[in-house]
């Protein structure tokens, strides 16, 4: 950086890059967050694209974005308000522009503002002109124009050019924030490696935004975002659904055992099933089936043969597979139902995020058939989540929900690398045969209640199970009363047994004397905490806990709601944690609830439980 | 796509370990009492798949029967091998994870006319285009017996039943054309009462690698008697059943007086044979490449009552597995590399 | 009846008839339940037959029973355990015995008792002759035999003749309790009309049968239960199934819309598809579909085109159907979803009953979708629950989930009939189109919030509809944040302000002063009241509710929760209703739990609600 | 069992009210902004079905678009009738309960490859074994668009998609023949570039009686570009498109050179065409009863990349359909008896 330019320091950015779907912005953002990463911050990134495939170019709903918020300390979210808005045509400007913070940067490619543009999307004059944007910082810029400039010497088609304009804009952003642009550059030469006049384009557009800042008059000031200081070790950035994918694959090396994933493509689930498909290597078989049902079918038939099945889905296929998860149950076989939540009800709103399926995963079966419930609570979490799934799947022979949800999906974080060799084993022990003894395959293990799991292939185990009520022991057919009801109470309590081997919830109370506890599931975890910290720099006293096991809860849990004197349940749904706390402990649990498809804001989570503070004397 | 690794890609029990002794029938059969109707025709069919068991010479504890759910789909627990009594017409994907994952087993999946064609419909025809190395024996007695005698997708038209008391107006699958449309790679019918057919049956569809579908006509004597009478009483069935042998001329009747030749339409047809048209006689190539003339056998038993039906082999073809496939590429994709690589990508970066 | 006999009086007795599945038992028990309700008792019958279809002759997996219950007072269950035992083989009798009073009475036929079958079911020694039935009065009759003499002159097989034995087990059971015969010879001459020696052996049969007690020494004593005091009117006997297709046929022609069923048989549910299959006549189409996703769907698809989609099934049905009803959540068309429930998890006990598909019905799909759950409580009742369940459907424009169940559905008692000219007609209040606004299809009506509803075939109201996320009012895909959070409370909104229409919860509490409230839904309204009853005979009291609507629950059920000390829920699962109501209302529900596939047994409830009462000190 | 009642048994939009005045192919476009990307195929079917529709000459409101869910399923909202956007498979099931209910509708189902034949491949089996009278257009670009890209029951094996790194493994479906299988009537095919042909089947289509089927293929440009360049490609074009004409040797090629004769086995093969063999050409006949040489036609048409095709109307013959017979044993029913009369039923009695 020259001395040309003056600097400035900040804590914290939020950065938004917006354009149409064929503007490559999701590119964009990925490569700005591993610069950011690179240098050093924290960071918490958030796409957000179409519903549609490549809606018409230059509509709203073709619009697809990409928001990094990065920062000198450890954030929890992907922020709420952008600070610098970057706007590739009038639907991204339009689209996203009453999200910027007042007094934001807004740096939009002036090329693209033509008459037609414009009206296309409804402006009745160009907002680059008319003055609708003083409250912001507008930089109108000709970035198609510069690219395509800059790119001649590569002998590029105009069109194939003026596509290096992303890298333009990437070049550009990255100078204003100090970024280290060589990671980009070392990425775009392995991307187009087959295709040099490409990659020199993007090259040279991404070289020349960052000297564009540098030197034009119009970006007076660069800034400063110092590094985070963030505990020792290894890092990577890591979206959920691939934090996901590994977990999976870990589980399978922990435990030994062959994974096999039995999915149906599904948004926002669609990516695990990519990403495992990838690592045959690890003993990993992926099945793309003919439907729901028939994924989770064979993945309990792998189980049934000894593998850890699993399944991935979102909201309508996990309504699918409720059937077949009952026959889990009743089977006692591991089985790991993995559902990526998405807006609903029926479709919805496919490529959206929400945590409306609780309920369902809780009841969406036949029968008293309990299943536990595991959240992820971040993106890098998915990680950890899915092993937890998948322990408590082997250990206790049962299927497990373990939920996801759009946002953490595709949001990303920096994961703090695991030492694979101190990651727990998962125990599978299988059953072995004993020429004395008859082999009963409904005998419990006294701890865990778990039954024996013996796949075929063991001389002496041969044995018949099925859907229909089975003896306690023998596991044959019973249609005896009492039996009936003893099963299905030796289910419901080995489920609720696992709670013996979880841990206890813990809570944040800094100084243990607040009065309100906030208690939260999954990807809420970000913006709850990013909530409490804004009450606690107010001055406020509140607590926070979330929960990674939603079935069993955690042992302690009733003792910590009742030490409260209110109890606050941020969802995205109407209040279905809300509804087990309240069932289960007779706690009046309030909810906050914002169904959206988006996360909730961290400044409205902050000031809603500030006035709860204010109100209640904290 | 398909490269050679030395793995099973044989016949269809290849890698599954064989038994260390000669086996009895009383090996196959487990404590469990039976509980059909009496007369049912799944008894004989028992039987027979008990007594042809030993032939196979196979570990038992390396077969596995996987059932959905009817009156058929209690098979499974009247056999001492491993067994999985589902849930109503997913067999045969349950089945598909298990053969996938194992090839050190022999799959077999039982189903009801209903289990298969109503409710299990699309997993039957992708396990059949997939060619998942398993066996299914689909039991066909042209009801829904285990819910009390509603009609199915084989019954004939106008079938009067409780849920059809002014007779049922859907026209009924062929199974046999079906699986030919969904790419079968083995089709065979074969009768419940005629033990030995039904072994030979049951030992080229085990043979078979890929999947293999059996059409066993069972009759229930409950909800649907007499379903089969016609290829069934001594008087008619010499007409009616009509015997399939690769290799030979598709004659049948008392002393081979009737045979199936080809019509200038492109179909079947059934004709008397003297002298004059023997050489017309169609020969049954259960392995043609093309499923075209095994479509045509398959349409000469129609939807209404059942007068003629060939049994034995359709189409027997051999197409790559896609559990042996799937398994080559998990050898090809060679060995695991570290874990820790894997999680650490190619962008880790430290914080000292 | 002679006076060579004495007579006896009771106010109440249970009769088990029980057989192998041949025996014609619930033809028996149909009979004879008949001729009582001729004779002008109340009653209350319970059927109870194998999952098997036909299991083996003489096994105990083989045996079906069927019992009554009736008195000269209203009754409200089939009676815990029998007086009176008809045991037709050694199966049927060890498969009973254990239920039989104290005291009661045995009648077997004696033929069956055969060393072969003894050891079949598993007797060391015959019982009719070991003494091990001295606790009551017994009496081995050769059945078998004096039917085949009675029937001799018939010409029948010995097979055949053997048959009708059945009938002489009926003729000498009506004899004892003095039932009248008439009827049942008038049935046997319909019924075996084509078959006149058939006919005639079974008249003769049921004939020497009721001469055979008249005339025998060893009955002593018959027995005299006079006529209840009912409510003057027109009676029938009726199952929940039969009354449930009544009441969807009355909703089709209180509403004017045609009626179509998709189903796919599952047990108990079919016969309600056997039922509606006879009534084209009325308007009613069925069909059979490929599977429970096709029934629905295509219910659905019959709504959307103008008629009452219904759609019927059990548990495992249930699971598959949800991803359908959430569409039905979205389109906002009604449809009306049957669940009998049946035993779970999975395959479970598809012959018993149970309670465990409740929370599947509030939660069993993914995202918020309500959906109003009605449940009859009776066998006769299932005909005003399906109505109402029906109305609610059309008129708030939603799919609705009634629950029934095995006991239910098979269970019968008499029918008060309705004066159909009496019967609240339903208004489908289609739309009509109006050529100077533009048709909204998601407009609102203000005071039910119901959307219109215009099936295909209007000029003008063309419309498009599908699941993805509508705007309010145009119906147009919207993604839209603050569109979808309207939307989702919009729907949950509907579902609540059913209420409105729904009456207040009454609750019994004969003095007003009750600590003690039973509150229950469902099959269970019988065994409960009977309890209740019990208890308060024993001097105590206790108050008892009883809901018909599971969402929304009426207004006033949080106050009346409130006005007692305590909330008992007894249940046929492991607290379903309890949990609800918990979380509702914050009360500290106690459940009382018992899943055995069977209903309550009076008397044990009513054992439960005196220790309780007494600890209580009521 | 079938009765004449003077009921719609004629063509399929028999029953079906038509317009007042001639329409205009804007009388068919809704106000929805259609959202497929640049150059989708789904744009060209959208025209030719705008354009169409006119000629049906139908009450806009008597017709009905259903579609399941996929990018081919968006299409009922760009159409100004009656519409309705289901879920995942399910189309021909919804389809079935409006076509049933109501003869005076015209019933149209848009559905993909996976929508169809993968999750949905029951359904519509069973549709087209009951010939409920509805038009399925199938639109085939083999692959999953809508979720970005991964292969497809009909994608050729070896296919690279996201789920499929190393090459899929299944043999894929043949639409045609599966659908041959299950009893159709009304089989065809069609492409999306070719208005003039699209309509043409179309129209055939929606005159039918029954389920029609009809596969188009459709060019994905994002995730599927060119897998029909062979049959588009004007240099290949001539020799790869094979179109089906009722009563008309099957020639194609330029000049017609080529053309299909029927093999010894059973099946049918392409030779090319001189005067020796000119009169060996198949005659296509689309009505034949026996559906065997339309399977034998659809074979020609493997599961790799598309080299040849024949396009047209393979099969078209009559048979009842399930929602006519309904209808007709609602008629047969007669009037309503009073609904006091079956609530009392026969035993009821009185308390005074
Ligand atoms: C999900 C589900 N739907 C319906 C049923 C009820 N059911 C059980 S078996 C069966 C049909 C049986 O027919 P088939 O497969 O022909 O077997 P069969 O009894 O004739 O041997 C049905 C409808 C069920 N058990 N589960
Ligand atoms: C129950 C359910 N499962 C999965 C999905 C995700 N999904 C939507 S469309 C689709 C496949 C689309 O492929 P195709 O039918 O060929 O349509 P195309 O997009 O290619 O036109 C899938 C898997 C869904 N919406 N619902
Ligand atoms: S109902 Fe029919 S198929 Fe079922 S067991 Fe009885 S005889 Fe056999
Ligand atoms: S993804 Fe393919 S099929 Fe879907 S809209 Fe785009 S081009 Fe068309
Ligand atoms: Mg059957
Ligand atoms: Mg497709």
């Amino acid at each position: 950086m020259t001395a040309s330019k003056s600097t400035e320091e900040l804590t914290r950015v939020v950065i938004r890059f917006a354009g149409d779907s064929g503007d490559g912005m999701q590119l964009t953002g990925d490569r700005f967050t591993q610069e950011t990463a690179d240098f050093g911050n924290d960071l918490s990134t958030l796409p957000n694209f179409p519903a549609e495939i490549r809606a018409p170019a230059g509509t709203l709903p073709g619009v697809s974005s990409f928001q990094i918020h990065f920062a000198d300390y450890d954030i929890l979210t992907p922020g709420d308000h952008p600070d610098v808005l970057i706007a590739m045509n009038p639907a991204a400007l339009k689209a996203n522009i009453g999200d910027l913070q007042a007094g934001g940067t807004a740096i939009v490619d002036a090329h693209e503002f033509t008459d037609r543009n414009l009206k296309r999307v409804g402006y009745e004059s160009n907002p680059l002109e008319d003055g609708s944007l003083s409250d912001y910082q507008l930089h109108a810029i000709d970035l198609t124009g510069l690219t395509v400039g800059a790119v001649e010497e590569f002998g590029l088609s105009r069109k194939d050019a003026s596509r290096a304009k992303n890298m333009f804009a990437l070049g550009l952003v990255s100078w204003m924030f100090g970024r280290p642009i060589d990671g980009s550059i070392a990425f775009l030469g392995k991307k187009f490696a087959g295709a040099p006049a490409i990659r020199d384009a993007n090259v040279a557009a991404l070289r020349t935004g960052y000297n564009y800042g540098e030197t034009t008059e119009s970006f007076a000031v660069s800034y400063v975002v110092k590094p985070a200081v963030i505990p020792s070790g290894r890092y990577r950035n890591i979206t959920g659904n691939t934090a996901l994918s590994y977990g999976i694959v870990a589980a399978g090396q922990l435990s030994g055992l062959q994974v096999f994933l039995g999915a149906y493509p599904i948004t926002p689930a669609s990516d695990i099933l990519h990403e495992l498909s990838k690592h045959k290597a690890f003993g990993v078989t992926t099945f793309q089936a003919e439907d729901e049902i028939a994924g989770v079918g064979a993945a309990l038939g792998a189980s049934f043969a000894g593998s850890l099945g699993v399944t991935t889905t979102s909201g309508p296929g996990l309504a699918l597979k409720g059937e077949t998860i009952g026959l889990g149950v009743m089977l006692e076989l591991p089985l790991v139902v993995i559902d990526v939540q998405r807006g609903g009800p029926s479709t919805g709103l496919p490529t959206k995020t929400e945590q409306s399926d609780l309920l369902q995963a809780m009841n969406g079966r036949n029968g008293e058939a309990p299943v536990p419930v595991v959240a992820a609570q971040s993106p890098a979490d998915c990680f950890d989540a899915a092993i937890e799934a998948a322990r408590i799947a082997i250990t206790y022979r049962t299927p497990v929900i373990l939920l996801s949800d759009g946002y953490l999906a595709n949001g990303s974080e920096p994961w703090s690398l695991p030492d694979v060799e101190s990651l727990p084993r998962i125990e599978p022990g299988f059953a072995t045969a004993d020429p004395d003894t008859t082999f009963l395959p409904y005998a419990r293990d006294p701890q865990t209640l778990a039954r024996p799991w013996a796949p075929p292939g063991i001389a002496g185990l041969e044995h018949r199970i099925g859907g229909l009520e089975k003896a306690d022991g023998t596991g044959d057919i019973s249609y005896d009363p009492a039996n009936h009801d003893h099963m299905v109470r030796l289910r419901q309590a080995k489920v609720d047994g696992i709670a013996a081997s979880i841990p206890e919830v813990e809570v944040d109370d800094p100084d243990g004397h607040a009065k309100i506890l906030v208690i939260g599931w999954g990807s809420t975890y970000g913006p709850i905490g990013a909530g409490c910290r804004r009450a606690r720099l107010a001055g406020h006293r509140i607590a926070q806990a979330h929960l990674r096991h939603l079935n069993p809860f955690p042992a302690n849990l009733g003792e910590v709601l009742a030490a409260y004197d209110r109890v606050i349940v941020p969802e995205m749904n109407l209040g279905q944690l809300r509804s087990l706390l309240r069932a289960t402990y007779l706690v009046d649990a309030e909810g906050y609830n914002a169904v959206r498809g988006m996360p909730f804001g961290a400044a409205e989570l902050g000031q809603h439980f500030i006035e709860l503070c204010i109100k209640e004397g904290e | 796509m398909s490269v050679d690794l030395g793995m099973p890609q044989g016949h269809g029990l290849e890698g599954v370990p064989t038994a260390d002794g000669p086996q009895t029938r009383k090996d196959f059969s487990s404590d469990q009492e039976v509980r059909w109707c009496p007369g049912c025709g799944d008894y004989a069919i028992l039987a027979a798949v008990q007594g042809f068991m030993p032939e196979l010479g196979l570990r038992r504890e390396n077969i596995v029967f996987i059932s959905g759910i009817g009156c058929a789909a209690r098979f499974p627990y009247y056999l001492d091998t491993y067994g999985l009594h589902s849930i109503h017409g997913r067999a045969p994907a349950i089945a598909t994870g298990i053969a996938t994952t194992r090839a050190d087993l022999s799959v077999w999946v039982v189903t009801g006319d209903g289990d298969a064609l109503s409710i299990g419909g699309n997993h039957l025809i992708h396990a059949l285009r997939r060619n998942v190395n398993m066996t299914i024996l689909l039991f066909n007695n042209r009801i829904y017996g285990l819910t009390k005698g509603q009609y199915s997708p084989t019954s004939e038209p106008g079938k009067v039943t409780k849920s059809t008391p002014f007779g049922s107006i859907d026209a009924p699958l062929n199974p046999l054309s079906l699986a030919l449309g969904a790419e079968a790679t083995f089709v065979a019918r074969t009768i419940d009462s005629d033990r030995k057919h039904l072994t030979a049956v049951l030992s080229a569809a085990a043979r078979h690698r890929g999947t293999s579908l059996v059409e066993i006509y069972q009759n229930c004597p409950i909800f649907n008697d007499g379903a089969f009478d016609a290829i069934k009483d001594p008087e008619t069935r010499d007409d009616a059943i009509i015997p399939l042998v690769h290799g030979e001329p598709i004659r049948f009747g008392a002393d081979g007086r009737l045979g199936v030749v080809r019509t200038p339409g492109g179909g079947v047809d059934i004709v008397e044979v003297d002298e004059s048209n023997a050489g017309d006689v169609l020969v049954h190539d259960a392995h043609a490449t093309d499923a075209t003339t095994a479509f045509a056998l398959s349409r000469i038993t129609d939807g209404g009552a059942v007068r003629r039906a060939p049994i034995g082999v359709f189409r027997q073809v051999e197409r790559p597995t896609y559990d042996d496939l799937s398994r080559e590429q998990s050898v090809l994709a060679g060995e695991a590399p570290s874990l820790q690589a894997l999680l650490d990508g190619p962008d880790a970066w430290t914080v000292a």
